[in-house]
């Protein structure tokens, strides 16, 4: 256990100075701002007292490497400040988004793993049937498929020319108050189908492949031959070769759900869905780095967070890696 | 004097903020001496204390060859146009007009940057040659000053090509300070004529049109407002007098901008406009843009600089509480107390308010200067905010001295509706107050955002949605045709006072040149513009104005825009000087020819007076 | 050459093969036969605009919004997307090659650093990254490739450092290395031909990611104005209201993406099994 | 009645380049408590016939003729079910290379476990009780059985595979290789308890090996097969006076086992491809007595009681004996 936790905290280590370069490039960046911020001074309605008042509040006036270590010590402790736009601070407006996000990510991620684990455990176990033949092909043209291009047929196809769904948002305008409320009702359910299976559609086909070749490779080991030797019924062997091959899904969910994070973008935007990708849009069209910031940092942190919870999970899965 | 567009001190304030966050931080520059200006009046502009042209490097880097006397065999440099990228039938139109150019001998750059870079390099001046702009209609800018003022006044900043005519200005001077309405106009359509005398902005196309789908099956008797049709929180009409025709009394409206905030201090152009749906405005315009009382019942003009308002009587606020006289004058001072040019610049030339008569309501406002603007602007923009709610609130959220970082989760005035259900970026629910004066006959509005055109014309395919608010999103001829078969949906055109216009840099060269830019004018195909991009769903420009026909402040006897005409474009260049390189491209007058140095010098046609930058050496 | 050989001998690596080849003569060739500029209206004989046509005989593809021919926007947008694909590709695999050289070759601080910086590469998300990037500056073709590289090299980096470190344990590499060999000599003569086929395979797999986030990039909003390409097509689509009727404007990009981005798909594969006999059972 | 009865086996395996023959002909019996080896070159199909008696043949082979038949019962007849419920509890299995012959994501135990529970209602108090009695028969702590299996080393995965092939006390125990991979000193002891379970609990078993020592050590019977083919079958004999030229070869592997042998010599060549297999003897390419009668099916002749041996030139063993302990004779092949 000890071995695990000093792999831990190295791990930890390696993400903050990861997370660190990253808020360094941001900071870079948006020093890149568009124009030139003396522009400030042009506003005639703005007393320069006032401009001077407001820099001396934020510290403008601080030496580069004064305002790099605040910027770094205010991410670090997610303080993103306000946004103008919004009214709001940036952390609150970030946590409401991912929370949408997350309602649109987690059934979608949920599903491609269950589904596409089962999927692709069976092609792998039946290799060589039209069924399996029929699912890898499906899997690589659906691999392929840009989420976006995907997203608009099914809006074609099941919303404006068969109608049985609705076009986008999370819910129909009236729709359930509260977050409970909401992502328990029938109405969210129908809103969530389209996306979700655009999601599926794409994110399945991962679980599916590495699962099935995963398989593959396994169901040639010795120790199934004994599983089966020993006489156990055929399920009882599946269940031992699906465990096994699940172990590198682990590593993938996390890839998974940091590509998720990002392919949001343009479903969120397809699809209507008020979630951290569209916000990013809109901050970024409306001028509101604070949140836009802010939304990047958070993507940037997620993702790695994940790899970190992957690599330890497996961690505890894999026996062999204690 | 100056008007300033909040949506700059908008994102003066975001910088600011995002530099706290983001680390930006500010260079230094050293100024640039070299730069003459022909009025020192207009030297406030360049060199003030707290101005920057001057002092930007990129502006100095910009300018400078462009006043710099052309040498032998020069060629006419390439010619920027920037324009923003969610712009996409702005670049339709210019990639045709410079292919037309091309047969000119001249080239055009078009860039295309993201919105925020393009605001960003307007309102720095370092966009290139030519800025683009269209006009997006709103109550107070039916004001002449919006237009008039900001995009040509030679002390403006958002006169984006700094074109400084002494005679335009002085007209310009003589409106804002003319507070009655029949000598304003007259100041105003003088303004219009030097305008398009000069050649300097060059209207593209009036439109496009205002084309709109809704409901018909659901609802009766839209109103149509002029300008703004049938859809627009702006010009709210259809909220309070369409009728249901079925049992649903809801009226459901796609949102195309996002609602993201429920502060009417802080709230972006659309929330403000559903703002003003439930604070209420103290004057509002009814269809044909005539200002009509709204919460203020009257109002009389004690002297140019007085005005006494009279409160509608029996008005409460949507907790009950009646609305007083306190109330707005408590407004006033908060404005006035507050004012930092973030938000509303209706009220930076009030100077102090006092309670004539309480008994009646009565308050008397009195303003720095004379005020042209009392009607069509300042009691457009200002609300009633219930004192009761808003006295401390300051304090109690301790936001300092920022309004703007006020939260107003639930916001009670005493407009038509009342704020309802509220999901931030999803959708808001308005009820009907059936108390209100104006006696609402829906009984709910919800807006829907739906962020993209195509999600709003399926919901309003589906049913899901009755309207679309229109205050920036219209339907193009191509979009309602693919409506016009789905039942119970009708389309409607309303119309319109839009426009699309271009600014060339007239301080710099070759702008400078009056024949050219005469030239330039004539190589424009505003056809294509209108047939084309905008579908058919436009007009030609009548003149180079802001005022379009129908628009109150148009002047019906202006000289016509110049017609399209390459052959004529390439006699004018010819005659003035100018000749062809051997790759075809368009080379200056030659140094010493006494006309095109008079000309540049004199920046504006013969009979005006040029106050600008003048030329080095 | 033997590769190609392997892929040929697979059904669904021909077909990519021939996929790509379709494609490739496409962007070569497809701007001189396409009957249109990219941006060039189409008139009816009465000089009105052919205006979101269906398919027609002198619109092949039907037509935009605008009236341009959707047909000629394709073989024009064809070129950008394997123009971003190709030098994307070229790009990452040519910085991650190098870097997994180095770093598993030269190991020691060179390969810490090289390596930290390959973890905080994986750790940008792509697309709010390369839109920050853009809408701080202006969008270009130029741009998305250099993000498209910034993005993609962190994986031939890390692979191809694996196949180093397993390549440096081998006798022939000692062997050179006693008898005197440089390094340069030992990485050039005895490492790279021995990773070479990894990097093609990543290169393969650079211009489908490349061609599929320029796609998704412009999608957005945030590709280059001026050039054409299948994910402008899309978004010029979708902004104009088009995509529930004008199905001749959607399909055409987005199946030609997904076509060109499956075929590629096909021939990594077929590659893969090449490289790693072991799949080859599979 | 004999225990396990093979007649006639054939097995084929699905190539791309067709049906290979791995077994062709194959017959054998083993007797209650008795220890059968089967002997011969990596390839020649004696693992194949393992599986085939286990009923674990890769999906690309099938049984293509004769028949294994487990205590007069046919198991080519059997339902699935039927089979499920005979194997381990009836045959067990000790395989080759007990590296990856157990699950690496489960603990030792709860994969002994799992076959005791496959196949009796056992409460696990006893199953636990059972596995670490069994531990300390094969030598290991039964403490370790909570273990994973990487957690063990080889020998100590194989003793475990040792333990597990005895948890239901089968009948029949196939050890396929049960020393590959193992270094000498442990590939002993394995042995050494293997032999135990057959000595001390009477086990019968069939122990298949590529060493003619292991087998000469441990068999009751023995059988010399190569390319898919019986060579020679018998008892002792077979090592001791060997007939077929092939076990002359085996023998010379090990040279103190070797007929007269003095060096260790290898039979030079490599078998033949099982797609198309050479008329008559198999082993005639390779073989340095090799004429032209062999071109044609050997027969089986019967050198002695019990001892059957399959070449044209039984006559000559004698001579092959007296060669084949010169390494000249096996330099190059015959033709």
């Amino acid at each position: 256990m000890s071995r695990l936790a000093h792999a831990f905290s190295r791990r930890l280590l390696l993400l903050a100075l990861t997370m660190w370069c990253i808020l360094t490039i941001l900071f870079a960046l948006f020093r890149l701002l568009p124009g030139d911020p003396a522009a400030i001074f042009v506003d005639n309605n703005m007393s320069i007292e006032m401009i001077e008042h407001q820099k001396q509040l934020w510290g403008l006036n601080d030496p580069w490497w004064v305002q790099y270590i605040r910027y770094i010590a205010n991410m670090a402790l997610f303080r993103f400040g306000d946004s103008f736009f919004q009214n709001q601070t940036v952390a609150a407006i970030l946590l409401e988004k991912i929370t949408n996000t997350c309602a649109m990510i987690f059934p979608a991620l949920v599903i491609s793993v269950v589904l596409g684990t089962i999927i692709g455990a069976f092609a792998g176990w039946r290799r060589g049937g039209r069924l399996e033949q029929a699912t890898v092909t499906t899997a690589l043209i659906l691999h392929s498929a840009p989420s976006f291009f995907v997203g608009i047929l099914v809006l074609m196809v099941f919303s404006y020319q068969l109608r049985w769904l609705p076009p986008g948002g999370m819910t129909s305008p009236g729709g359930p108050e509260g977050f409970w409320d909401l992502i328990t009702s029938a109405d969210y359910l129908r809103h969530l189908i389209l996306p979700c299976m655009v999601l599926v559609s794409r994110e399945i086909t991962g679980p599916v492949l590495l699962v099935r070749s995963s398989m593959l490779e396994i169901k040639g080991a010795d120790f199934i031959d004994i599983l089966r030797a020993k006489g156990l019924p055929e399920w009882r062997i599946l269940v031992h070769a699906t465990r096994n091959a699940l172990l590198p899904l682990v590593t993938y969910i996390a890839v998974m759900t940091g590509l998720l994070l990002q392919g949001q973008v343009l479903l969120e935007i397809i699809f209507a869905w008020p979630g951290l990708g569209r916000e990013l849009v809109t901050a970024l069209a409306d001028l509101d780095y604070q949140v836009a910031q802010g939304a990047v940092y958070v993507m940037a942190l997620t993702i790695l967070l994940l790899n970190l919870v992957a690599d330890m999970l497996y961690g505890f899965i894999d026996p062999r890696s204690r | 004097m100056t008007l300033a567009d909040q949506s700059l001190a908008r994102r003066t304030m975001l910088r600011l903020a995002a530099s706290a966050f983001g680390g930006a931080s500010l260079p230094a520059f050293a100024a640039d001496a070299g730069f003459a200006v022909a009025n020192p009046k207009y030297d406030t502009l360049y060199q003030r204390t707290g101005t920057w042209y001057t002092k930007d490097p990129v502006w100095t880097g910009w300018t400078k060859p462009r006043l710099t006397w052309p040498a032998a065999g020069e060629k006419v440099p390439e010619l920027t146009v920037t324009i923003p990228t969610v712009q996409i039938s702005w670049l339709d139109a210019w990639r045709k007009f410079a292919e037309d150019a091309t047969k000119l001998g001249l080239r055009y750059n078009i860039q295309q940057v993201s919105e925020a870079r393009w605001l960003d390099q307007i309102g720095l001046h370092t966009h290139g040659d030519i800025e683009v702009h269209s006009a997006i209609l709103r109550p107070e800018r039916i004001d002449p000053a919006e237009w008039a003022t900001s995009r040509a006044y030679g002390l403006d900043r958002r006169n984006f090509g700094e074109w400084v005519n002494e005679q335009y200005d002085a007209q310009i001077e003589a409106q804002v300070g003319e507070s009655d309405p029949p000598k304003r106009l007259k100041y105003v359509q003088e303004a219009q004529r030097v305008l398009a005398d000069d050649l300097y902005i060059a209207q593209l196309g009036w439109g496009p049109g205002v084309i709109e789908a809704y409901n018909s099956a659901a609802w009766d008797g839209v109103v149509r407002t002029r300008g703004f049709g049938i859809g627009s929180f702006n010009a709210m009409h259809t909220f309070l007098r369409a009728k249901p025709k079925t049992a649903r009394r809801k009226m459901m409206v796609g949102i195309h901008s996002l609602l993201e905030t429920t502060s009417i201090i802080a709230a972006g152009n659309n929330m403000r406009a559903i703002g003003r749906m439930i604070y209420d405005r103290l004057a509002y315009m009814d269809e044909n843009l005539k200002i009509i009382p709204w919460a203020c019942e009257s109002w009389t003009r004690v002297d140019d600089r007085t005005w006494d308002l009279k409160l509608r009587p029996g008005m409460t606020f949507h907790d009950g509480t009646p609305v007083t006289i306190d109330d707005l004058q408590f407004t006033f001072d908060f404005m006035l107390k507050y004012e930092r040019g973030n938000f509303w610049t209706a009220n930076m030339f009030l100077a102090k308010t006092e309670i004539q008569d309480a008994a009646n309501g009565i308050l008397r406002t009195t303003f720095k200067q004379p005020y042209g603007q009392f009607e069509s602007y300042f009691l457009q923009l200002n609300v009633i905010l219930p004192k009761h709610i808003w006295r401390n609130i300051m304090a109690e959220q301790g936001v300092g001295e920022d309004p703007t970082r006020v939260r107003i989760d639930k916001p009670i005035g005493s407009g038509p509706f009342k704020f309802g259900r509220y999901r931030k970026d999803a959708e808001l629910q308005l009820i009907a107050d059936k108390t209100h004066f104006s006696k609402p006959s829906v009984d709910e509005v919800w807006a829907v955002a739906t962020p993209s055109i195509d999600g709003l014309l399926g919901r309003l395919q589906s049913g899901d949605i009755d309207l679309i608010e229109s205050s920036d999103t219209h339907l193009t001829p191509s979009q309602a045709k693919q409506l016009t078969g789905v039942s119970g949906l009708t389309i409607v055109q309303t119309p319109d006072l839009n426009w699309l216009h271009a600014v060339p840099r007239a301080s710099n060269l070759p702008w400078r040149d009056f024949e050219f830019r005469r030239a330039w004018h004539h190589s424009i195909d505003r056809e294509f513009l209108i047939k084309v991009v905008w579908e058919g769903a436009g007009r030609m420009p009548g003149a180079n104005t802001f005022f379009v026909e129908g628009n109150p402040w148009n002047n019906p006897a202006l000289p016509p825009v110049p017609p399209f005409d390459l052959a004529k474009a390439r006699a004018i260049l010819k005659e003035a000087g100018y000749t062809w390189a051997d790759d075809g491209r368009l080379v200056y007058p030659s140094p010493d020819d006494a006309g095109f140095r008079s000309r540049v010098r004199k920046v504006c046609k013969d009979g005006y007076t040029w106050g600008g930058l003048e030329m080095i050496g | 050459m033997r590769g190609f050989r392997v892929i040929l001998d697979y059904p669904s690596g021909t077909a990519g093969a021939i996929v790509v080849v379709v494609f490739s003569l496409l962007a070569v060739f497809g701007p001189a036969i396409a009957p249109h500029g990219p941006f060039e209206v189409v008139y009816n004989t009465d000089h009105s605009v052919l205006r979101l046509s269906p398919p027609v005989a002198n619109a092949l593809f039907g037509t935009t919004n605008q009236g341009m021919d959707v047909f000629s926007q394709l073989l024009w947008g064809t070129r950008s997307a394997l123009l971003v694909g190709l030098l994307s590709a070229v790009g990452s695999v040519v910085l991650g090659t190098a870097v997994g050289l180095a770093s598993g070759y030269f190991g020691g601080w060179t390969d810490e650093v090289l390596m930290r910086l390959t973890d905080v590469a994986f750790g940008i998300p792509f697309l709010p990254f390369a839109m920050v990037v853009i809408s701080l500056s202006k969008p270009s073709l130029g741009l998305v490739i250099l993000l498209v590289v910034v993005f993609l090299w962190r994986i031939p980096a890390r692979v191809i450092r694996a196949q180093v470190l397993s390549l440096r344990s081998r006798p022939f590499i000692w062997a050179a290395r006693a008898a005197g060999a440089s390094h340069a000599r030992i990485l050039a003569r005895h490492i790279a031909p021995n990773v070479l086929p990894l990097s093609f395979l990543y290169a393969a797999i650079g211009v489908q990611t490349g061609v599929m986030l320029e796609a998704a990039l412009s999608f957005l909003g945030f590709g280059d104005p001026n050039a054409m390409s299948w994910g402008a097509m899309l978004n010029a689509a979708f902004q104009a209201g088009a995509m529930r009727s004008a199905w001749w404007w959607v399909l055409p990009p987005g199946v030609a993406l997904s076509l060109f981005v499956t075929a590629i798909f096909m021939i990594t594969r077929a590659y893969e099994e090449l490289l790693n006999p072991r799949l080859r059972a599979i | 009645m004999p225990l396990l009865e093979v007649e006639n086996l054939e097995v084929r395996y699905r190539t791309q380049a067709g049906e290979a023959k791995a077994v062709d002909g194959v017959s054998f019996v083993i007797e209650p408590g008795m220890c059968l080896g089967l002997v011969g070159e990596s390839g020649c199909g004696k693992s194949t016939v393992a599986k085939a008696i286990l009923g674990i043949l890769p999906p690309a082979g099938h049984i293509a003729g004769g028949a294994i038949r487990y205590a007069g019962r046919d198991l080519g007849g059997m339902t699935p079910r039927e089979l499920r419920a005979m194997r381990w509890r009836d045959i067990a299995l000790v395989p080759q290379s007990a590296m990856n012959a157990l699950d690496p994501v489960y603990t030792v135990e709860s994969q002994l476990a799992e076959a005791i529970a496959a196949h009796q209602a056992m409460p696990a108090a006893r199953r636990r009780g059972r596995i670490a009695e069994l531990f300390e028969l094969v030598g290991l702590e039964p403490d370790r059985a909570r273990d994973y299996p990487h957690q063990f080393s080889g020998g100590m995965r194989q003793r475990a595979m040792i333990a597990m092939a005895m948890v239901l006390d089968p009948g029949l125990i196939v050890a396929d290789e049960p020393t590959t991979g193992l270094d000498v000193l442990v590939q002993d002891q394995i042995l050494r308890r293997i032999r135990d379970l057959h000595d001390r609990l009477g086990k019968a078993m069939l122990l298949i090996t590529h060493d003619m020592a292991v087998v000469a050590e441990n068999s009751d019977r023995i059988v010399v097969m190569y390319a898919g083919r019986v060579m020679e079958y018998g008892g002792e004999a077979v090592f001791r006076t060997p007939y077929h030229p092939y076990t002359l070869g085996l023998c010379n592997a090990f040279p103190d086992l070797a007929y007269r042998a003095r060096a260790l010599i290898s039979i030079p060549g490599t078998p033949p491809n099982l797609v198309a297999p050479p008329e008559g003897c198999r082993f005639q390419a390779r073989c340095p007595f090799a004429t032209a009668r062999c071109g044609t099916p050997p027969p089986l002749i019967e050198v002695a009681p019990g001892h059957v041996v399959a070449c044209h030139h039984v006559d000559q063993a004698e001579r092959f004996r007296e060669r084949a302990a010169d390494p000249e004779t096996w330099r190059e092949p015959a033709r």
